[in-house]
């Protein structure tokens, strides 16, 4: 019941956002998307999932889209019948197509009974932190690279942006008051993810929503703006740095003694956090 | 050492083009020394070469460079004469061109693809099979490309292009039979007397093997200037002279006929190539091509086109000499491919000193150049006269081989074909040397010392000796006759 | 900044539990937040503990009144609503004081602050029959004794 | 253990953080690259000698679980590719950057030394998930590049090559996703296994194809490729051109060989892949021979040359016994390509920094005045065109054997008439390089070092054609 | 159960499939790449509820975590160029 | 008995998220639409409490917590960026 | 069990007041009253449902986190309120 009825507020949302003429509505309906779909994985289980969903996928991306919509034109352009037609036949054949498949998929064991079984030797407790920081850590590493690129190449083309901000006292103290409070919150949610539900990148996309709700209420951070840079770096650098060194000690690119291996996923996580906070504020700022 | 020495005969130039292409262009003195320096050493080696194959030494290098094929290079007889041939020809023409050159822009690019040219020639004459053949075949094209444009005017480009046209259009044909060939047969070397495996395929499959016998016969007939073909050379002519001389005596034009060569001798083998009738369709093909050649000669005004359609009815002598069956005829076809190397350089070269000193480029620009110019006329009218035939020349010799072949083959209609020519080239030659020596005499001051420099006037002068000397020495001294004698002995006494 | 560190210990340590990975983590948690208040320039107002807590339970009652009048109001078959915009101004000039109370409106039955100008406070009220100015500036003396 | 194969991702990571100092920017580009490119040669040299293929699982995690590394002759051969591009890409970059954009020099080695990272961790990758993420690394990186002059046409490229970059990685991810629901690993050896006998995997394979075709411009959708990899500064395009599009080629070609199994589908699928790159051969070369501007020219001739590797699709599927010469041939038509036009990327960019211009109608005499970058732009033009002694020769030589031996006739046709089409196309450079009308030369010289780098690569690509028995060694092993 | 989030992630990536391919601004297209990787996401957390274990496969949720990383760094540098390009023509 | 009232209840706060849905498709405003940001949000954190009334899982609350803390950000980001200009405004 | 009971009544309390304000987003006329119904319904619903998880837990932390996002909700739904109706009036 309540996933038919999430599922089809979803589908709602997304058909009004894809179909809308009107482009802030689009961004609206993206933004509640996203945190429909955030629940959708809260009901497959899929906690850090959602967590990120809503902290990421949906906050923001939202926030993107909203800077996105408000800089751009809002109008309509007429779509050829025959570009209709195609596209309907395209993703109607994709459709029938997906449709065949699905059956053959079956229930199985995959590799989750792997991950719980080695779950100890992991430095983690949480099975997902576990497959991102350690089984599957390259990932990540590459992971964090994407990100950084993403956002160093966004500053090296120096696009010039215009900043919105709303110039209200009472927003301003609001956001001054709240920011210690969610680097708080966002550290914890980056510790709970050696246990449970979180991690760094949920904390430090967090962080990040703090920062920019701090920067729309036209204030600036109190860092240098090398500093910023160097916390934007500081989650590639350390990991991949980690990687060599653990490499160079002759234990192999990115594996980590077991005995060592809880310390270094802290403090790889930090580093996470920290650049992952900066980046995305950045990335919405669009400039240092 | 062995190994050596054929890797330096193939290297030599190569690393001087290489060298050449980092050197600046100010430096001339270096260039010119290491150029010849690569020349007389490379001479070094061949003579070495020469006399070690002589003796019975064999130099190979093989190894599989794709899955299929092997790049091999050995050293026969026949590539011996080949390659004795052209660095010989590569000697004179490098001093030649030093001096022809001297003060024009643009050099150093000169010297580097010359030197790549020249790598190539001695890769195709070195080539143990059809595989590395095509390799050296098509970089030939390649390097002598920037050489036929090397002046860069709209003409030269013109000619340029239509050159690379013909040229990529035979060797994708050449590619595709290549292809064609290792899939079915997986074999190319050369086998004196034919290659074994393919004569076994050809005979299970005879209408393949006769395309495929067509497919490379045509392949390498656009470099040799075979009839419907020919059209690039006559306009590559707009090359420098040394590169005319070079190229379109030596290394391009010949380059297709060493093929055929190894086509028919080598690959297919004599025998199969009688047995089934291959040669005589081209047989007629190119006797027409010898008379439409020296046909067009004659109305050419221009005189290094007049030279061009000369070197394309020659070219045919050569295959037509291969074509005809018989001892008699091939040697005529081998001799003809070195005498006609050294007298083709030779009018070359002097046209190419007419052209620097007066800017004669055209026939009635001739009147007079002889008697400013008696020792470069002298060597051009030796060369003519050899062309042409005459007794006490090379010419001469090849002239009887060729039609004692073709009396021994049984196929009179080639000797009226050779005499056809023969008078033809009367007429387009001897006109040259009258105009030039009786013509109405040239204005032009004086000027002290030498008609041109030295550079430029002893290399005409020691290949119309080398027309003369050759032409008569007897049978029994040191002279190409013999070694051809002995390679012919050698492809025939093979089965 | 005493008090504050202590604060956030206390919370971490409530919040993570006592393990020896929470007290490493937190180890690096406070000093960081802790670090934002000193770059925001952000410390705690000297405050009234037992104003706040009065002003705290009022609150309460008041945040229940409202959403039952909203409720009420809401489901009852005629909308009983009747919207209109009044104008409060304030007594006091504190910043702090301001902020709290437009806030605290919100949650009121019945207003919702739109405009906060220099010294007035521009709300919207559900129903303008039952605006009560007397409320809010009860509410507003209330904080006003929060801060000292 | 020979050497620890995360230095070949890690390193240039590293490098890429520390050249955004300034102070150290033209050190770590230098040290780094040359390191780089020795690790690379190292692990080449390796795949010559020592056992392979090499698997390193990361963290000591084994496949279903962890991600590994994998080191075989390919993936040797094509690390050394990368290698020789970057490392004379960087040298020409010192100079580039020294002359022109200066702005964009500050950034450009970030980006270089992420893309190097990515090519190195896309080859050596075992993991269809990991490939995922690698991918994004090559388009996101690639991506700046293709925007780093921040003119509107650049920016408008990049934005067109975005968008259908992230269609294309999320259909990838839906097929990974479709092939870990239904096999439930998704490192490519045990799925290899896994994939015996069963039929579903055909599903999951269509999305892959499609992604891969986008990224690496198969011909319906190559309309991205053009103008994303010619309006960017020559060391980028040279980069993109000959190194970003390969890739997606890379892996399809292991997931055919390697991992499918036999199924009638696959035939089909073949065919039409290789129906799609004889168009894009067709087409390519046809909007190649027309253009009027010389990056334009060359982009449109990539989007030829990697249709020769979608060509041979039916190769791959019916060339079992043929293996090793399949490798070998599909190896070194990727690696001439990427050598000669990176090379002519290089040279384009020489030329417009004399001329100003980017219209092939303005360069007439560079044979005359810069020889050294007309030697690059002949030898690498003789090498995309095939001329022998070149890689690419025997790449086609290899490939035209294989489909006759094989019976695919029409396959070998297009292919010799796509190296005539070739030659079209990249005769306009030497005519125009050769022209001396109208007679004025550009004068002002070359940096050596931009003029130095761009003629060894296309000496390299022209000459490396005599040496394929020792590079292919490492694919002859295994 | 799993059938309707595998149905509801398909229909999700065919309705932003056609409008990707429809749609003629930057920001529509913007947009339904991003629901199409949603839709992708959510058939691979599907994947993950799809066995036979009491608790849902870890590993799905880690590769769809990436892959949301991944696709809000695309969407970021995505969205400064379109603002970019709008600012240009204005 | 206890499944069905949680049933119940669930019905119940999915029904809060289904009206207010409505609200927000059909507009008229904007401003309107944007109150799916607080509805989602406090919606949305009180589903999660719900779920986590039932299971007693921990987790539950470390999402609400993420989602509370969100939301709100969300709304006046919402506010600012959109009603930033008059033009584009209702 | 009364405590469990108890709970259960309050959650439902807590559901009845977030409906009521989904019907007030519903039927009320304009915006602004709109946002009334939202901001003090759904926070009173709200904190109705934190009340009641709250007695069913006895672990201080989640008591310490829920009257935490207890705190964040009424203050963030007071500030969106007030943004709300700013933006609105000045738009």
């Amino acid at each position: 019941m309540l996933d038919f009825a999430l599922g089809i507020m979803l589908l709602s949302s997304a058909l009004v956002s894809l179909h809308s003429k009107d482009l802030m509505k689009s961004g609206v309906f993206f933004l509640i998307f996203g945190f429909l779909s955030g629940l959708i994985w809260v009901r497959l289980e899929a906690f850090d999932v959602a967590l990120v969903e809503i902290i990421l996928g949906s906050a923001i991306t939202g926030f993107l889209i909203f800077k996105l919509v408000k800089g751009s034109k809002r109008r309509a352009l007429r779509v050829s019948a025959f570009t209709k037609a195609w596209a309907g036949l395209v993703s109607l054949l994709f459709f029938l197509f997906m449709l065949f498949y699905l059956p053959t998929i079956e229930r199985q064991d995959r590799v989750g009974r792997l991950v719980y079984e080695n779950l100890h030797k992991s430095g983690v407790e949480s099975a997902v932190n576990a497959v991102l920081l350690n089984f599957r850590g390259y990932d990540t590493l590459l992971e964090v690279g994407v990100i950084t690129l993403a956002i160093f190449g966004l500053l090296a083309l120096e696009l010039k942006r215009e900043a919105y901000h709303w110039d209200n006292p009472l927003l301003q103290s609001f956001s001054k008051l709240l920011l210690p409070f969610i680097v708080f919150f966002s550290l914890y949610i980056t510790y709970l993810g050696t246990f449970s539900v979180g991690g760094a990148f949920q904390g430090g996309a967090l962080l990040a929503g703090g920062l920019v709700f701090f920067a729309l209420a036209k204030q600036s951070l109190p860092l240098k703006k090398s500093l910023i840079l160097l916390f934007m770096a500081t989650g590639l650098g350390f990991f991949s740095l980690v990687g060599l060194f653990y490499a160079l000690l002759g234990y192999g690119f990115l594996t980590y003694p077991l005995k060592l291996s809880t310390l270094t996923l802290i403090f790889i996580e930090l580093s996470i956090w920290i650049s992952t906070a900066f980046l995305l504020y950045t990335a919405y700022k669009g400039k240092l | 050492m062995e190994r050596l020495a054929v890797l330096s005969l193939l290297l030599s130039s190569f690393f001087v083009s290489l060298f050449i292409s980092f050197l600046k262009e100010e430096r001339v003195f270096l260039r010119s020394l290491v150029n010849a320096i690569a020349a007389f050493y490379k001479l070094f080696v061949v003579a070495y070469l020469l006399w070690s194959v002589y003796r019975g030494g064999v130099f190979e290098i093989r190894y599989s460079m794709v899955p299929f094929a092997d790049f091999y290079l050995t050293v026969d007889p026949l590539a011996l004469l080949f390659v004795s041939l052209s660095s010989f020809l590569w000697l004179i023409t490098t001093i030649y061109a030093i001096g022809y050159l001297e003060g024009a822009p643009n050099r150093r690019r000169f010297f580097v693809f010359f030197n790549l040219a020249v790598t190539s020639t001695m890769g195709i004459a070195l080539a143990g099979n059809m595989f590395t053949f095509f390799l050296f075949y098509e970089l030939l094209t390649l390097s002598t490309y920037p050489l036929v444009v090397h002046r860069g005017t709209q003409k030269a480009l013109r000619a340029g292009g239509i050159y690379l046209v013909y040229t990529i259009l035979g060797g994708s044909l050449f590619m595709l039979c290549l292809v064609l060939l290792y899939m079915f047969v997986g074999d190319s070397t050369f086998h004196t007397g034919g290659n074994p495996s393919l004569r076994a395929w050809v005979l299970e499959n005879p209408l393949w093997g006769k395309l495929l016998f067509y497919g490379f016969f045509f392949a390498m007939a656009v470099k040799a200037a075979v009839f419907p073909l020919h059209q690039w050379l006559t306009r590559a002519m707009v090359a420098p002279a040394p590169v005319s001389a070079l190229l379109h005596a030596v290394a391009v034009v010949k380059a297709g006929a060493f093929g055929i060569i190894r086509l028919v001798y080598e690959l297919y083998g004599v025998e199969l190539v009688q047995s089934m009738e291959l040669w005589q369709p081209l047989a007629y093909l190119t006797a027409f091509t010898i008379l439409f050649g020296s046909f067009m000669a004659v109305f050419q005004e221009e005189l290094k086109k007049r030279l061009a359609y000369s070197t394309m009815s020659h070219l045919s002598y050569i295959i037509l000499g291969i074509l005809l069956p018989g001892q008699l005829s091939t040697m005529g076809a081998l001799l003809h491919l070195v005498n006609h190397g050294i007298m083709k350089i030779t009018l070359f070269m002097c046209l190419g000193n007419y052209a620097e000193k007066y800017g004669v480029h055209k026939f009635k620009e001739l009147d007079g150049v002889g008697k400013k110019m008696p020792l470069t006329t002298i060597a051009f009218t030796v060369a003519s006269l050899g062309l042409i035939g005459t007794p006490m020349t090379v010419g001469y010799l090849t002239k009887k081989y060729l039609e004692a072949g073709a009396k021994a083959a049984g196929e009179e209609w080639a000797i009226y074909v050779f005499y056809i020519s023969s008078i033809l080239s009367v007429f387009y030659l001897m006109p040259i040397v009258f105009k030039a020596l009786f013509g109405r005499s040239r204005e032009d001051k004086e000027k002290k010392g030498l008609e041109v420099s030295p550079l430029m006037l002893i290399p005409p002068l020691i290949t119309a000796f080398l027309t003369l000397l050759f032409g008569i020495l007897p049978p029994e001294a040191i002279s190409p006759l013999k070694w051809v004698q002995y390679i012919v002995n050698k492809a025939y006494g093979g089965y | 900044m005493l008090i504050l560190a202590l604060f956030y210990t206390l919370l971490w340590l409530f919040i993570a539990g006592f393990e020896i990975k929470a007290l490493f983590f937190g180890l690096l948690v406070v000093p960081f937040t802790l670090l934002t208040h000193r770059l925001l320039n952000l410390y705690p107002p000297s405050i009234n503990p037992s104003a706040l807590l009065r002003f705290f339970f009022y609150f309460l009652l008041q945040s229940f009144l409202s959403g039952l009048d909203v409720a009420r109001r809401v489901l009852s078959p005629k909308l009983l609503v009747e919207p209109g915009f009044v104008v409060y101004s304030l007594n006091t000039n504190k910043q702090a004081v301001k902020f709290l109370l437009s806030m605290t409106i919100n949650l009121t039955p019945g207003t919702l602050s739109v405009e906060i100008k220099e010294n007035t406070i521009l709300i919207h009220t559900l129903d303008r029959s039952s605006y009560n100015e007397e409320n809010l500036r009860y509410m507003e003396s209330l904080i006003d004794r929060i801060f000292l | 253990m020979p050497i620890d194969l995360g230095y070949l991702v890690a390193l240039p990571l590293l490098a890429s953080l520390l050249s955004l100092i300034p102070s150290l920017r033209v050190y770590t580009a230098f040290i780094f690259s040359l390191l780089s490119f020795l690790l690379s040669l190292y692990s080449f040299i390796y795949t010559l000698m020592g056992d392979i293929p090499l698997y390193q699982w990361i963290g000591g995690w084994v496949a279903p679980l962890g991600i590994g590394f994998r080191l075989d002759g390919l993936s040797g051969f094509f690390l050394l590719m990368t290698g020789i591009i970057g490392f004379f890409v960087a040298l020409y970059s010192f100079s580039f950057f020294k002359v022109e954009y200066q702005r964009q020099g500050k950034v450009f080695w970030f980006f270089f030394f992420f893309l190097w990272a990515g090519l190195n961790a896309f080859f050596l990758s075992e993991d269809l998930f990991n490939l995922y993420v690698v991918l994004e690394v090559l388009s996101l990186s690639a991506l700046v590049l293709v925007a780093l002059p921040g003119h509107r046409k650049a920016i408008k490229a990049s934005l067109n090559y975005l968008f259908l970059s992230i269609l294309a990685s999320m259909f990838y991810l839906l097929g990974v996703a479709m092939l870990y629901a239904n096999y439930g690993v998704l490192s490519m050896s045990l799925l290899s296994e896994k994939l015996a006998g069963t039929h579903a995997f055909t599903y999951a394979l269509f999305p892959i194809i499609v992604a891969l075709a986008i990224k690496s411009a198969l011909l319906p959708f190559h309309f991205w490729l053009p103008p994303a990899h010619s309006s960017t500064v020559a060391p980028a395009s040279a980069l993109l051109s000959s190194l970003v599009v390969k890739p997606p080629a890379y892996l399809m070609l292991r997931l055919w060989l390697e991992v499918l199994p036999k199924d009638k589908s696959l035939e089909y699928l073949s065919i039409v892949l290789s129906l799609m790159g004889a168009l894009a051969i067709l087409v390519g070369s046809y909007y190649a021979i027309r253009q009027k501007t010389i990056k334009m020219l060359l982009a449109y001739s990539t989007v030829a040359q990697m249709g020769y590797l979608f060509l041979m699709a039916p190769l791959y599927y019916h060339g079992e016994s043929f293996r090793e010469a399949l490798l070998q041939a599909f190896a070194l038509q990727v690696f001439s390509h990427a050598l000669a036009k990176a090379s002519m990327f290089l040279s384009s960019g020489n030329a417009i920094y004399v001329a100003r211009r980017d219209d092939l109608s303005y360069m007439p005499g560079f044979a005359h005045s810069h020889p050294l970058t007309f030697f690059a732009l002949f030898f690498s033009g003789a090498t995309l065109i095939g001329l022998p002694l070149s890689a690419g020769f025997v790449a086609k030589f290899l490939f035209l054997g294989l489909s006759i031996r094989l019976g695919f006739i029409f396959q070998g046709s297009i292919m010799l008439f796509g190296s005539l089409l070739a030659s079209l196309y990249v005769y306009p450079i030497w005519r125009e390089s050769f022209s001396s009308h109208p007679t004025k030369f550009y004068d002002n010289p070359i940096p050596q070092l931009m003029e130095l780098s761009a003629f060894f690569l296309g000496f390299l690509s022209f000459s490396s054609g005599i040496v394929t028995f020792l590079l292919l060694q490492g694919i002859v092993r295994g | 159960m799993i059938g309707f989030y595998y149905f509801l992630s398909l229909i999700l990536v065919v309705v932003s499939l056609y409008y990707f391919i429809v749609a003629r601004s930057y920001v529509k297209r913007l947009i339904s790449v991003n629901i199409l990787g949603s839709g992708v996401f959510l058939f691979f957390v599907a994947t993950a509820k799809n066995t036979t274990m009491e608790n849902p496969d870890p590993v799905p949720h880690a590769l769809v975590l990436t892959g949301i990383v991944v696709a809000v760094s695309a969407t970021a540098i995505a969205v400064a160029l379109i603002l970019y390009l709008n600012k240009e023509e204005r | 008995m206890m499944d069905i009232l949680y049933g119940f209840l669930l019905f119940l706060l999915v029904l809060n998220l289904l009206l207010g849905f409505v609200r927000v498709l059909k507009g008229p405003e904007l401003v309107d639409s944007m109150m799916a940001s607080l509805l989602l949000g406090t919606g949305g954190a009180a589903l999660l409490l719900a779920l986590f009334k039932m299971t007693k899982e921990v987790l539950y609350i470390n999402l609400a917590l993420g989602f509370a803390l969100l939301a709100g950000v969300v709304g006046v980001v919402f506010a600012i960026i959109y009603l930033r200009d008059p033009k584009n405004g209702v | 069990m009364v405590f469990e009971v108890l709970s259960i009544m309050l959650m439902f309390i807590g559901a009845f007041f977030l409906l009521a304000g989904s019907v007030g987003l519903l039927r009320l006329g304009d915006s602004y009253s709109r946002l009334h119904a939202l901001t003090k319904a759904d926070v009173l619903g709200f904190g109705f449902i934190v009340l009641s998880c709250m007695l069913s837990t006895s672990l201080f932390s989640n008591w310490l986190k829920l009257f935490l996002i207890w705190l964040l909700v009424i203050s963030y739904s007071a500030l969106v309120g007030y943004a709300l109706a700013n933006r609105k009036k000045n738009a």
